[in-house]
């Protein structure tokens, strides 16, 4: 594994109220890798991605990309340092078509297309993404995976260094969800270097490098998805105390 | 930021709008003088509804501050009109106008909904209330005298100039990027601030570029009234109009504000005309006809507010889908 | 001076916060943004007037009369006229535009009328004027009335809200209409029944602030607005937000008044109306929203 | 979706210019059978009660008692008053087209004023312009003797805002140096162009006189909660205290006067003492208020008037502007029979001679021959400044004790 770190987060503590979401979280993003990010319901992980892609600012800790520190900086700010995301319920532009979605990625980053500049890219990555056949199709008519499509395109179309995928893969049924697995393998090979927060047991194992695990704000386990999968701690925090 | 896209289809509304200003213009030959002020007001509406629904419109921020800028308008040329030759007059209009919507801009694109709604209402008391205070305590003297040599033909054609700069504004900003990070904050803020649009900065500007329009209408009418005050320079009556003619017309297209002043302004004027006593009544029971028995004109709102079926920003491209709700 | 400023200002207070409750009720339960409201306050005082001037019913007996006429009254408005929009309405936002424009339309009709039956003049009328003294000040004792009222009105309806079973229905439809229906609340009846109580509480502020304010046909948007700031100050739907609301912007009226310039209270107001929102956007007592 | 709603925009547009077309068009000037008067005034809006009170029920009643008669005597015809009304909605704008409309739609032989400075201000130029006379009723300017200058045929009828403050502060400066009132006045004023100016002409009057001014505050236009200012002002030991506010807070100065039991010797409250809502809801209290207007209703003319007046519209009239506003009907009227032609010019002429025999006396549109200090005595507002006009009746000093509510 290259050695290079992209991301870096330390010190990551964010509350609401008097509920504590995120407690202290650290962990590293090598460049290139595909890093999991676990953990069972309500345990802070959306936050997490929430305070990285800058949607929440945090109330301590650091956020370091590629040597440059972006904490709480605002989200704009940060799509232009290099990391784009997609959302745990799916976000498109319902009412523009889906070239236009794909140009809203493309418009506002830096090094911008627009015109019939865009329009070729927009096109090209519809291609890329399976979508060429939709190009002037409403994105609120597609179906729920070309949805999830759409949106990741609309997040490569801004040339990030770090993708974050907030449960991208959920709710596809096993041909789509094998599709699925292909993009994102895909997405590695190219060298992107990518988050997902994910549930699937069979996405994990097949693409995450690491996982980092979390339970009630805190981590709980970090290394190979076999390791932190074995790990008593992981189970409990899965499936309660009985289990371990 | 704008870079735009010269096209067949850009250049042929252009000359369209063109040959129709310029056979507008001459209105004034052909017409009496009742008209001439009928035409006015039309045009002077279709300014500040079309001016409210280029921020209003993309953002669904229903701003009751029509009034404010316009009402600054008004009193810069009360205070300069006589100082300063007209022009330089509407550039200082115009630059009274940015500062004060950088000003509020900044300070209240972060609230929402209703919120912003009274707010911006609050705003117009506030700041008439500081004029009062203002020209009673330091100038002494409230209630400014205009005696301009401003025909009405002149304000006529002022205002139809200032509107076709504000169609032609509107109509190059719908093909252009700003226009086009507008129309994804109003489909999804979240997704636009994640695409690397600062949503802050794209609202403000439009809050201003639509203040600016705003507050130019109000120079160019001030001289029409001889005398202003606070009270009539900053009449709440005048936001409400506004938000209600646009949103009759349809505030995400570019013309739509125009197709709800031009009815509304005439109905007013028919019921003016023909109801001096019941002017109220007849007006309340119109507005309840077109909310219940029109809900064609409601339908519109629907999409436009919340729904599911958006159209298309004013003046993007058709979209394909045309669904009924 | 400064108890006086301080006793008078909270009886100003007090009569913002009487005439705010009932919409933030209207607003906050049954989603209508009735702008309305305040021609619905005149209609009160117009009410009161005729009674006190043509019966010689004094008008804090009047209101046993008008609670209930003014209770049946808004039942109907919100039945015949609101409800077709209510059902007709996908969301939230839909329903508000719709209320806006439907109740905007109101209320050029409730002034149109009360225009042809009474004309564009200033009414008022002698009652209850007479001093009390408290703590040395000398206040009116129909500013006291409405003071008390207000007073009883907001913690009364803050504990029905809390502690009963109707309030608990009323408070689950004003925080989610879907879910509330899921647990067996009638919501339908929920927001009828908040429109009319808030219709009341309309009418009660009418006939109160009617016995120590000159009033006209066209001052109901005065009451309107007033009763707006109030409101979202206070937070939408929060009863003792908009007594807390009240007062704070009477005290501070009337401090300026004493201290600093009477041309500035109106202004005073708005400055702390708009300073509210900038700290705290969804009002004093609101529901942050995401 | 995008088509239905266009459709129906334009139908309804479609429908509304036939409807306009038909209404506006329909009422073509007909031949001279009829006298065509024509106004727009404030029937709703902030502007209503003012208008309400000093000027519709005096336009109504006009016409009605003209008509009742047979008609204006031109010549040796009758001819009958036609009227055309709109309500301005207190909005300058609608003011402006509704003036445009009367001149050049409705072609009218006559326009009556709007109601306040600002509409009437806005409505000048173009009254000129069509060379209507202007018979502006209710707008007090300092600027008025300006204005009739500029616009040739403009009539100011209630002057300028100085002349009010300098006739009370001779008024007072006499009380002073008979040693009945201190040199302390407390003043205060609505913040509104009228307001503003009496009290600046006030403050310049009282000051030359060597008064005082302990006091000297606006309060915002629509305020009526004024309890405060009234407990300030209590304190400072002013035997005199001013007001020049408009009625709803002329009515709360006096409540909250009441309440704290503040009764200075001269207490003098702006627009609204001398309408008849004042006595009705103060009662024996409004004895020894003094306020600007006044009438003589020992004249028979006067009184006369105001009987008809209570007949016509139910109430009194006001004693300020109404009184002034009805000379200014009479002085029109009797224009148009001189002139003994509907021809403009020649009414215009006759307006401008003067000489008419009204409820004021011998009267000439723009004289200032009314009274400038009213005081309530025994239900009655009277007239006592200038001391100089016939009937002028001595002040009730100091102000009697309130009675305090019933």
């Amino acid at each position: 594994m290259s050695a290079e770190i992209l991301l870096s987060v330390s010190g990551l503590h964010k509350a609401f109220g008097g509920l504590i979401a995120v407690n202290q979280m650290q962990f590293d993003v090598h460049k290139g890798e595909i890093l999991g990010l676990l953990g069972p319901n309500g345990s802070g992980k959306t936050t997490v991605m929430n305070l990285i892609s800058g949607a929440l600012p945090p109330n301590e800790g650091k956020v370091v990309l590629a040597g440059r520190d972006i904490t709480s900086l605002p989200a704009h700010t940060i799509s232009h340092a290099g990391i784009a995301r997609t959302f745990q319920l799916v976000r498109i532009l319902p009412d523009l078509d889906c070239i236009e979605n794909i140009e809203a990625g493309l418009a506002f980053r830096p090094g911008p297309l627009w015109g019939d500049a865009a329009k070729l890219a927009a096109r090209a990555l519809l291609d890329r993404i399976g979508l060429a056949d939709h190009a002037h199709t409403p994105a609120g008519d597609l179906t729920y995976i070309d949805q999830k499509r759409l949106e990741l395109g609309r997040a490569l179309a801004l040339q990030p260094k770090l993708l974050l995928l907030d449960e991208w893969l959920a709710g596809l049924n096993p041909s789509e969800l094998q599709e699925g697995i292909a993009l994102v393998r895909k997405l590695k090979s190219e060298g992107l270097t990518i988050i997902m927060v994910e549930h699937v047991m069979d996405a994990i194992r097949s693409l995450c490098d690491r996982c980092v695990v979390m339970n009630t704000g805190t981590k709980i386990a970090d290394g190979t998805p076999e390791t932190v999968l074995a790990d008593p701690e992981v189970i409990r925090a899965y499936l309660g105390d009985a289990h371990a | 930021m704008n870079i735009v896209t010269f096209k067949s289809d850009f250049i042929k509304p252009v000359i369209l709008g063109a040959i129709i200003f310029a056979a507008l213009a001459f209105l004034p030959s052909l017409v009496d003088s009742y008209y001439m002020s009928l035409a006015i007001s039309i045009t002077s509406f279709a300014i500040l509804a079309t001016a409210w629904a280029m921020f209003s419109g993309p953002t669904r921020y229903i701003s009751l501050a029509t009034v404010v800028f316009f009402g600054i308008g008004a009193y810069t040329v009360a205070v300069l009109g006589e100082i300063l030759p007209f022009p330089v007059v509407l550039i200082c209009a115009a630059l009274a106008g940015t500062v004060l919507a950088l000003l509020v801009g900044f300070s209240t694109l972060r609230l929402a909904g209703v919120y912003f709604v009274i707010f911006t209402f609050g705003l117009t008391e506030l700041v008439r209330q500081v004029v009062s205070w203002y020209e009673v305590n330091v100038t002494r003297e409230l209630g400014r005298y205009i005696f301009l040599d401003i025909t009405q033909d002149d304000i006529y054609w002022q205002l139809l100039t200032l509107l076709a700069v504000l169609l032609l504004t509107g109509f190059i900003l719908g093909r252009s990027r700003l226009g086009f990070a507008l129309r994804i904050i109003g489909e999804d803020e979240t997704v636009a601030k994640h695409c690397g649009i600062n949503v802050t900065r794209v609202k403000v500007a439009l809050f201003v570029l639509s203040a600016v329009f705003m507050t130019l209408t109000g120079a160019i009418m001030a001289p029409r009234w001889t005398y202003i005050d606070p009270v009539i320079a900053f009449n709440p009556m005048l936001s409400f109009q506004v938000v209600i003619m646009a949103l009759l017309g349809g505030p995400r297209r570019l013309l739509g504000p125009i197709l709800g002043v031009i009815p509304l302004t005439l109905l007013f004027e028919v019921l003016t005309a023909n109801f001096p006593n019941h002017f109220s009544i007849m007006l309340g029971v119109t507005f309840m006809v077109i909310v219940y028995l029109l809900p064609g004109g409601v339908i519109g709102l629907y999409e436009k507010y919340g729904g599911p079926n958006k159209p298309s920003h004013p003046n993007g491209p058709p979209t394909t889908k045309e669904k009924t709700a | 001076m400064l108890s006086y400023a301080v006793f008078s200002g909270i009886t100003l207070g007090g009569m913002y916060a009487l005439v705010a409750m009932g919409l933030t009720l209207q607003y906050g339960v049954s989603r209508i943004m009735n702008l309305a409201y305040g021609e619905l306050v005149v209609v009160a005082s117009f009410a009161a007037f005729v009674l006190m001037t043509s019966a010689g019913i004094n008008p804090v007996i009047g209101l046993l009369i008008l609670i209930p006429a003014s209770f049946a009254l808004n039942w109907a408005i919100y039945r015949i006229l609101l409800k077709p929009l209510v059902a007709r309405a996908k969301n939230r936002g839909m329903l508000e535009v719709d209320s806006i424009l439907a109740t905007f339309g109101l209320l050029f009709i409730v002034q149109g009328v009360l225009l042809v039956w009474f004309g564009g003049n200033y009414y008022s009328y002698d009652f209850m004027n007479s001093a009390v003294n408290v703590f040395g000040a000398a206040i009116a004792a129909n500013r006291l009335v409405a003071l008390g009222f207000a007073v009883v009105i907001g913690l009364g309806f803050y504990l029905i809200l809390t502690r009963t079973r109707i309030g608990t229905a009323l408070r689950a439809v004003a925080v989610d209409p879907q879910s509330a229906r899921l647990v067996a609340i009638d919501v339908n009846f929920a927001a009828c029944f908040a429109f009319a109580l808030g219709g009341a509480m309309a009418a009660i502020g009418g006939v109160l602030v009617s016995m120590f304010l000159t009033f006209s046909t066209s001052m109901g948007v005065v009451f309107t607005m007033k009763a707006l700031i109030v409101v979202i100050m206070g937070g939408v739907g929060n009863i003792l937000g908009a007594l807390v609301a009240g007062l704070i912007l009477g005290i501070a009226e009337a401090l300026v008044a004493t201290y600093i310039d009477p041309g500035l209270t109106i202004a005073v107001t708005y400055v702390i109306f708009l300073l509210v929102l900038l700290i705290k956007p969804s009002g004093l007592f609101g529901r942050a929203t995401s | 979706m995008q088509i239905s709603s266009r459709l129906r925009i334009a139908t309804l547009a479609a429908a509304t210019t036939a409807l306009i077309g038909t209404a506006l068009l329909g009422a073509q000037a007909q031949a001279q059978d009829t006298y065509r008067i024509g106004y727009a005034i404030s029937k709703t809006g902030p502007g209503a009660p003012g208008a309400n009170t000093s000027t519709i029920p005096n336009y109504e009643m006009w016409v009605k008692e003209v008509n009742d008669a047979g008609g204006l005597k031109v010549g040796d015809k009758m001819i009958p008053i036609e009227v055309v009304e709109y309500d301005d909605r207190s909005s300058s704008e609608e003011a402006v087209r509704a003036i445009e409309r009367l001149i050049n739609q409705d072609k009218v032989d006559f326009i009556l004023s709007p109601w306040g400075t600002g509409l009437n201000l806005a409505v000048a130029p173009i009254l000129d312009r069509a060379g209507y006379a202007h018979l502006a009723g209710t707008a007090v300017s300092d600027k008025a003797p300006q204005l009739s200058k500029r616009w040739k045929n403009s009539y100011w009828l209630l002057g300028t805002g100085s002349q009010y403050a300098n006739e009370l502060a001779t008024f007072l400066d006499q009380l002073k140096s008979d040693g009945k009132i201190n040199n302390k006045v407390a003043m205060i004023a609505v913040a509104d162009g009228f307001g503003i100016e009496l009290s600046n002409a006030g403050r310049k009057a009282l000051e030359k006189h060597d008064f005082e001014l302990v006091y000297d505050k606006t309060y915002p236009l629509g305020s009526q909660d004024l309890a405060t200012i009234v407990n300030e002002i209590k304190s400072l030991g002013a035997d005199t205290f001013v007001a020049f506010s408009y009625p709803p807070g002329t009515l709360g100065l006096t409540e909250q006067a009441r309440v704290l039991n503040f009764n200075p010797k001269i207490f003098y409250a702006g627009v609204g003492t001398a309408f008849p809502l004042y006595k009705d809801r103060f009662g024996a209290d409004a004895e020894g208020v003094v306020s600007l207007g006044g009438a003589s209703e020992t004249d028979p003319k006067i009184a006369d008037y105001i009987k008809r007046h209570i007949a016509f519209a139910g109430r009194e009239p006001d004693r300020w502007a109404s009184i002034v506003n009805w000379a200014s009907l009479q002085s029109l009227q009797q224009a148009i029979e001189r002139a003994g032609s509907t021809d403009r010019d020649a009414i215009n002429a006759e307006l401008a001679k003067g000489g008419f025999d009204t409820i004021l006396g011998s009267y000439k549109p723009g004289d200032q021959n009314f009274w400038q200090v009213g005081q309530w005595q025994d239900g009655k507002f009277v007239g006592i400044a200038p001391t100089s006009m016939d009937g002028a009746q001595a002040l009730i000093f100091p102000k009697p004790d309130w009675k305090g509510a019933q």
